[in-house]
């Protein structure tokens, strides 16, 4: 009884940690755009302060009933995921979940805002939608393919296991010594996943007006906000642990998970994007490449 | 430009009948045409002249003698003479040929002149409205449009009445002509 | 024309029922507070101000440590930002872009020309008093404002904004009739919208004595129905 | 209950579908419009939209003295106002017969070569962004502001000095100001290596570049393109060299031109031409400290000035093209008739048309801005 009491404060708990870590890594990321652009960026907690406003606009516009379900879809998936990422003391459902269904709920997200979407009835929107569906099922194969090869060397989908397995052993035993080539296919279908440059397809303002939140204002764009911060944390500690050991504590636990955002937050600002068919053309040629030959080293 | 191009222009040039030439300095040449002869002038510069490029069509109206004139500016790359071709044509019913056959960029100035002006240019490709399609009054680039009478009759003010303006009328002073009035003395 | 002036008019403000949580007035202060430190910004380049807005917002003037940055879209900013004459052509397209943006909204006119017609007041192709159409909360003048005057102006919308002062979206619900009027006489009595105006003054309790008119019987008349839209994806 | 805000878009099925880029879209250069056809994601048919900046200028300048209209002119083009206010300033002068002292005409030449880094440096910003790479525009923005200080220094405007008046230029320069022009020039040139790095030699963006909105040179001439738009498709042509006004027959400078015709060429084409730029304002500040003289040839008392009748046509190099005035006087204290041949009008309007058609959605914005369009240059 009392573990269960535990579990259940533990699944309450993350998300919210998972939330404020986010904040700060849309800060980071903010910060880290700014200073590459020679310039001092916004105050501590304006990622804050802008969710906080968006969800106190007082006219909401809606476009209906599946307008609104799409972005509790879109929020809720990560949510969930949230509850599946084992933290420093506390591992949730983690144990029970495992990777695959993780995998899955990472893209209820792009799904769920593809029927709030196409509600809305914008042609940016739809264009957009369909953009980042396409490089949804680009960056997927590569991700699955890693997550296959991951779940192979540690022969357990338990991201608890996995976890221990890396910390027991060391650094020698961490994913990114032990499969070094898959975790370089893995640090691609993360940054594919996060949808920055060069991969921000569907985002894209010169050309769609940001695609997907073209039609979205007040809580409606709030709650893609939140999606945001879920998106920045998931990715990150998702590549912690399958290839950097977890966190032993909260402080290398921050300190990875901070560290592998800012790879490809620091690309971002640096490149234009690519086509829509170029990136799905440099998705399934090299992650998907390096991934294999990852995965053949894993087999070996 | 060579004494060569030169001669050669002017020569060209004589075909055209009716063609009065002045130079107004080395690099600039006016020729006051005809407004029958204008295509065959400008056909004649660009198929033996290399008078590629067609720099603008200005109109302009000359309201007293009841005339438009369009100028069109054409320039050669090689000889970097500039012509400007002078024709006039009636104010009413203000209709002349296109030159798109001839110059395809002829196509916007045209287009262009045709809701500024109203002149009607038969063979364009395009004469619907392109700035103005908000616009229903007439072609306002017409002398006899006035402009500020138009705007006065539509539009309101914004009211200026700051506090040190009132201290100063307090003590007799203040504003003794209105913007407005000085706008219409000026008439 | 309609001849009220309404720059003078207050909005009225609805009795706020004392509320005993002491936490309500908190949160209500708190978005006010968050509300004046992030504001997502349309702006419109209705004309020559807009070349002083990039460098307002990129690296030297950086507008972005003030919690201010550019939005694409009028359904996902607060400001509308005006800069500069508005002719009338883009007057149409200023007024739909305003009707979606969600409320609380502000609008800034920059530059002189939004304030009385600029140095091109005898063009017949720009409209003049901007706030005749659409509600302007703050005008910054100059031609055109240096970047340091727009982010001062934007400053005092904050401080505006902070102690719940920029209510001028209150006055274009509840003043609907008089700039629906002058909209008109600009555009003809054809004129409409895609946004129900009176329909969200209704939704969200904001109507006034003046919302409905002469101006809006005509609106009512020539008005197309809207129709629901069907789910498709 | 929420208020529906919107309309019903009822359309019989098909796979063509139209979009509007514009009047208010990140991916227009100011406040224009293009209506564009879509058949999946391939431009099938494009309709420029102009008119939103439209203010009247031509009917404006009848109504003003031949002295105030130096006020309104630098307002056609915002990004480069300086050719505007030297392209009046020639054909006033021309037809009022007024000679331009030699030191004015080295001012003119100063400014207007400013004026080309500004406003390149601002077309690689937008460039860079409509691929969706800030930075650059974050840099170039941040770096054209320390060429509108000199601005302001030389003749107290940012962005329109409304120094350049028919005769010469307001006032001769402040002490001291060829040291700091030259010190920010040296920084320019120091940073343009950065911009290569981070812009010209990424390889995403040449690879988005390459091959988009291919002008070949035929068309150009058919078009009527001027400009670097002209000389990235080949041809060598520069109204500073081929049709010579103020002093650039005495200055040396080359022509940089490309061959591809395409986004990447008219890039590269303006970076070379912001070096060439720079090289002339150093020969300009070599010289200057030596000529002697007024800035400015009086005129008679400009409230009542009348210009004899008569008609000039003046043209000058914009940093996007043939810029031309055609001025005519009646004999009367304002201009009779003005025409500004805006640059941007050819490509802004029937070549972009035409070349946004078989481009990808994707590339539809790009092609716009590297063709450099000014709006208000095709309103007016």
């Amino acid at each position: 009884m009392q573990v269960t009491l535990l579990t259940i404060m533990e699944v309450i708990l993350m998300p919210i940690v998972a939330f404020i870590i986010g904040l700060f890594m849309v800060l980071m990321m903010r910060k880290l755009a700014a200073r590459l652009q020679r310039r001092v960026g916004p105050p501590l907690f304006q990622p804050l302060f802008d969710i906080v406003k968006l969800y106190g606009k007082q006219t909401q516009i809606s476009h209906g009933m599946i307008h609104d379900i799409g972005i509790i879809m879109a929020v809720g998936g990560y949510v969930a995921a949230e509850a599946l990422l084992p933290v420093p003391g506390m591992d949730g459902i983690a144990a029970k979940g495992g990777l695959i269904t993780l995998a899955y709920l990472t893209m209820v997200p792009s799904l769920g805002l593809a029927l709030g979407v196409g509600q809305c009835a914008n042609p940016n929107g739809s264009i957009g939608i369909s953009r980042a569906l396409t490089s949804m099922l680009a960056y997927d194969i590569p991700f699955i393919i890693v997550i296959f090869g991951v779940a192979y060397q540690f022969s357990s989908t338990n991201l608890v296991d996995i976890i221990a397995t890396q910390q027991a052993g060391g650094f020698s035993t961490w994913g990114i010594s032990e499969m070094p080539v898959l975790a370089v296919a893995g640090l691609f279908a993360m940054h594919a996943s996060l949808g920055k440059q060069p991969f921000e397809i569907y985002i894209a303002p010169a050309e769609i007006a940001t695609g997907p939140m073209v039609e979205m204002g007040g809580k409606f764009l709030g709650g893609l906000f939140v999606m945001q911060s879920f998106q920045l944390y998931t990715a990150s500690v998702l590549y912690v642990s399958l290839f950097l050991g977890g966190g032993e504590n909260w402080i290398t636990f921050l300190l990875k998970s901070f560290g592998v955002l800012a790879i490809p937050v620091v690309i971002a600002y640096l490149f234009p994007r690519y086509r829509t068919d170029d990136l799905v053309r440099l998705v399934w040629k090299w992650p998907v490449m390096l991934a294999l030959i990852g995965i053949a080293f894993v087999m070996n | 430009m060579s004494a060569a191009h030169s001669q050669n222009l002017n020569v060209l040039l004589q075909e055209i009948e009716g063609i009065h030439l002045t130079h107004h300095n080395p690099r600039r040449l006016r020729a006051d045409i005809a407004a029958e002869a204008l295509p065959a002038l400008l056909a004649l510069l660009r198929g033996r002249a290399s008078y590629v490029h067609l720099s603008a069509i200005s109109c302009v109206d000359w309201i007293e003698e009841n005339q438009f004139e369009l100028v069109y500016h054409l320039w050669s790359y090689e000889t970097s003479v500039l012509i400007s071709a002078h024709i006039r044509i009636p104010r009413e019913p203000g209709i002349y040929l296109s030159v798109f056959d001839i110059y395809t960029p002829a196509a916007f100035f045209e287009r262009d002149i045709h809701e500024m002006f109203g002149v009607y240019f038969e063979g364009s490709p395009d004469m619907s409205k392109f700035i103005l399609t908000e616009w229903n009054g007439p072609p306002p680039m017409r002398k006899d449009f006035n402009s500020e009478k138009w705007v006065m009759e539509t539009f309101s003010w914004q009211e200026y009445h700051p506090d040190w303006l009132k201290d100063l009328e307090e003590q007799g002073g203040g504003i003794v002509s209105t913007p407005e009035s000085i706008r219409m003395d000026n008439k | 024309m309609s001849n009220t002036d309404l720059s003078n008019i207050e909005v009225n403000q609805k009795p706020v029922a004392k509320r005993s949580n002491p936490f309500a007035n908190v949160f209500n202060e708190l978005v006010s507070f968050c509300r004046s430190r992030s504001m997502f910004m349309l702006h419109y380049c209705t004309g020559c101000g807009a070349i002083e807005l990039p460098p307002a917002m990129t690296s030297r003037f950086d507008m972005e440590r003030l919690g201010i940055q550019p939005m694409v879209t009028p359904r996902q900013a607060d400001i509308l930002l005006i800069t500069g004459y508005v002719s009338i052509k883009t007057l149409k397209r200023v007024i739909l872009t305003y009707e979606q943006m969600g409320a609380p909204k502000y609008v800034i006119g920059i530059c002189s020309c939004t304030v009385n017609g600029g140095m091109y007041w005898q063009s017949y192709a720009t409209a003049k008093k901007l706030d005749e159409y659409i509600p302007v909360d703050l005008y910054i003048a100059g031609c055109m404002p240096r970047p340091e005057a727009v982010i001062e102006g934007l400053q005092q919308l904050m401080a505006k904004i902070k102690t719940d002062e920029a209510n001028s979206w209150k006055k274009y619900y509840e003043h609907y009739d008089y700039y629906l009027g002058n909209q008109q006489h600009l555009f003809g009595n054809n004129w409409q919208t895609p946004t129900d105006i009176i329909g969200e003054a209704k939704t969200y309790q904001l109507e006034g004595p003046n919302t409905l008119g002469e101006h809006t019987k005509i609106l009512e008349s020539v008005q197309r129905p809207l129709e629901p839209l069907e789910m498709k994806l | 209950m929420r208020p529906e805000n919107y309309q019903a878009v009822n359309h019989p099925p098909s796979n063509e579908y139209e979009l509007n880029f514009g009047p208010n879209h990140p991916g227009i250069e100011g406040n224009y419009a293009l209506k564009v056809k879509l058949q999946g994601d391939t431009v099938v048919e494009a309709r420029a939209d102009a008119g939103y900046l439209h203010r009247g200028f031509e009917k404006l300048m009848e109504d003003r003295l031949w002295i105030q209209n130096i006020s309104l002119v630098p307002r056609i083009c915002v990004p480069d106002p300086v050719p505007m206010e030297v392209c009046y300033s020639l054909a006033v002068e021309e037809l009022a017969g007024l000679e331009l002292p030699e030191r004015a005409q080295w001012l003119r030449v100063l400014q207007l070569e400013l004026s080309r880094i500004a406003a390149h440096l601002f077309y690689f910003g937008g460039h860079a962004a409509t691929t969706g790479m800030y930075t650059p525009m974050y840099w170039g923005v941040a770096d054209r502001d320390l060429l509108l200080d000199l601005f302001e220094e030389l003749t107290g405007g940012r962005v329109y000095s409304i120094y350049n008046m028919p005769g010469g230029v307001r006032q001769d320069i402040p002490r001291g100001f060829l040291q700091r022009l030259s010190d920010t020039l040296d920084y320019i040139e120091g940073r343009l290596k950065d911009y290569d790095n981070l812009f010209f030699t990424n390889q995403i963006f040449v690879k988005r570049a390459k091959g988009i909105g291919i002008i070949s040179q035929e068309q150009a001439l058919e078009w009527s393109v001027t400009g670097p738009n002209l000389r990235a498709c080949g041809l060598e042509f520069d109204v500073r060299r081929d049709d010579p006004y103020l002093i650039y027959d005495q200055l040396k400078f080359d022509i940089p031109t490309e061959h591809g015709g395409d986004a990447w060429a008219r890039t590269l084409v303006r970076r070379l031409e912001m070096v060439e730029s720079i090289s002339i304002i150093r020969q300009v500040i070599k010289a200057l400290p030596d000529i002697k003289g007024p800035v400015r040839t009086p005129i008679p008392n400009p409230l009542a000035w009348r210009v004899p009748a008569g008609d000039s046509y003046a043209r000058v190099e914009s940093s996007k093209g043939e810029l031309a005035y055609y001025v005519v006087s009646n004999g009367g204290d304002k201009p009779y008739r003005v025409h500004i041949r805006g640059p941007s009008a050819m490509h802004a309007v029937q070549v972009l048309e035409k070349l946004a058609v078989g481009c990808r959605v994707e590339d539809v914005a790009q092609t716009m801005f590297s063709l450099d369009a000014c709006p208000p240059e095709v309103d007016r």
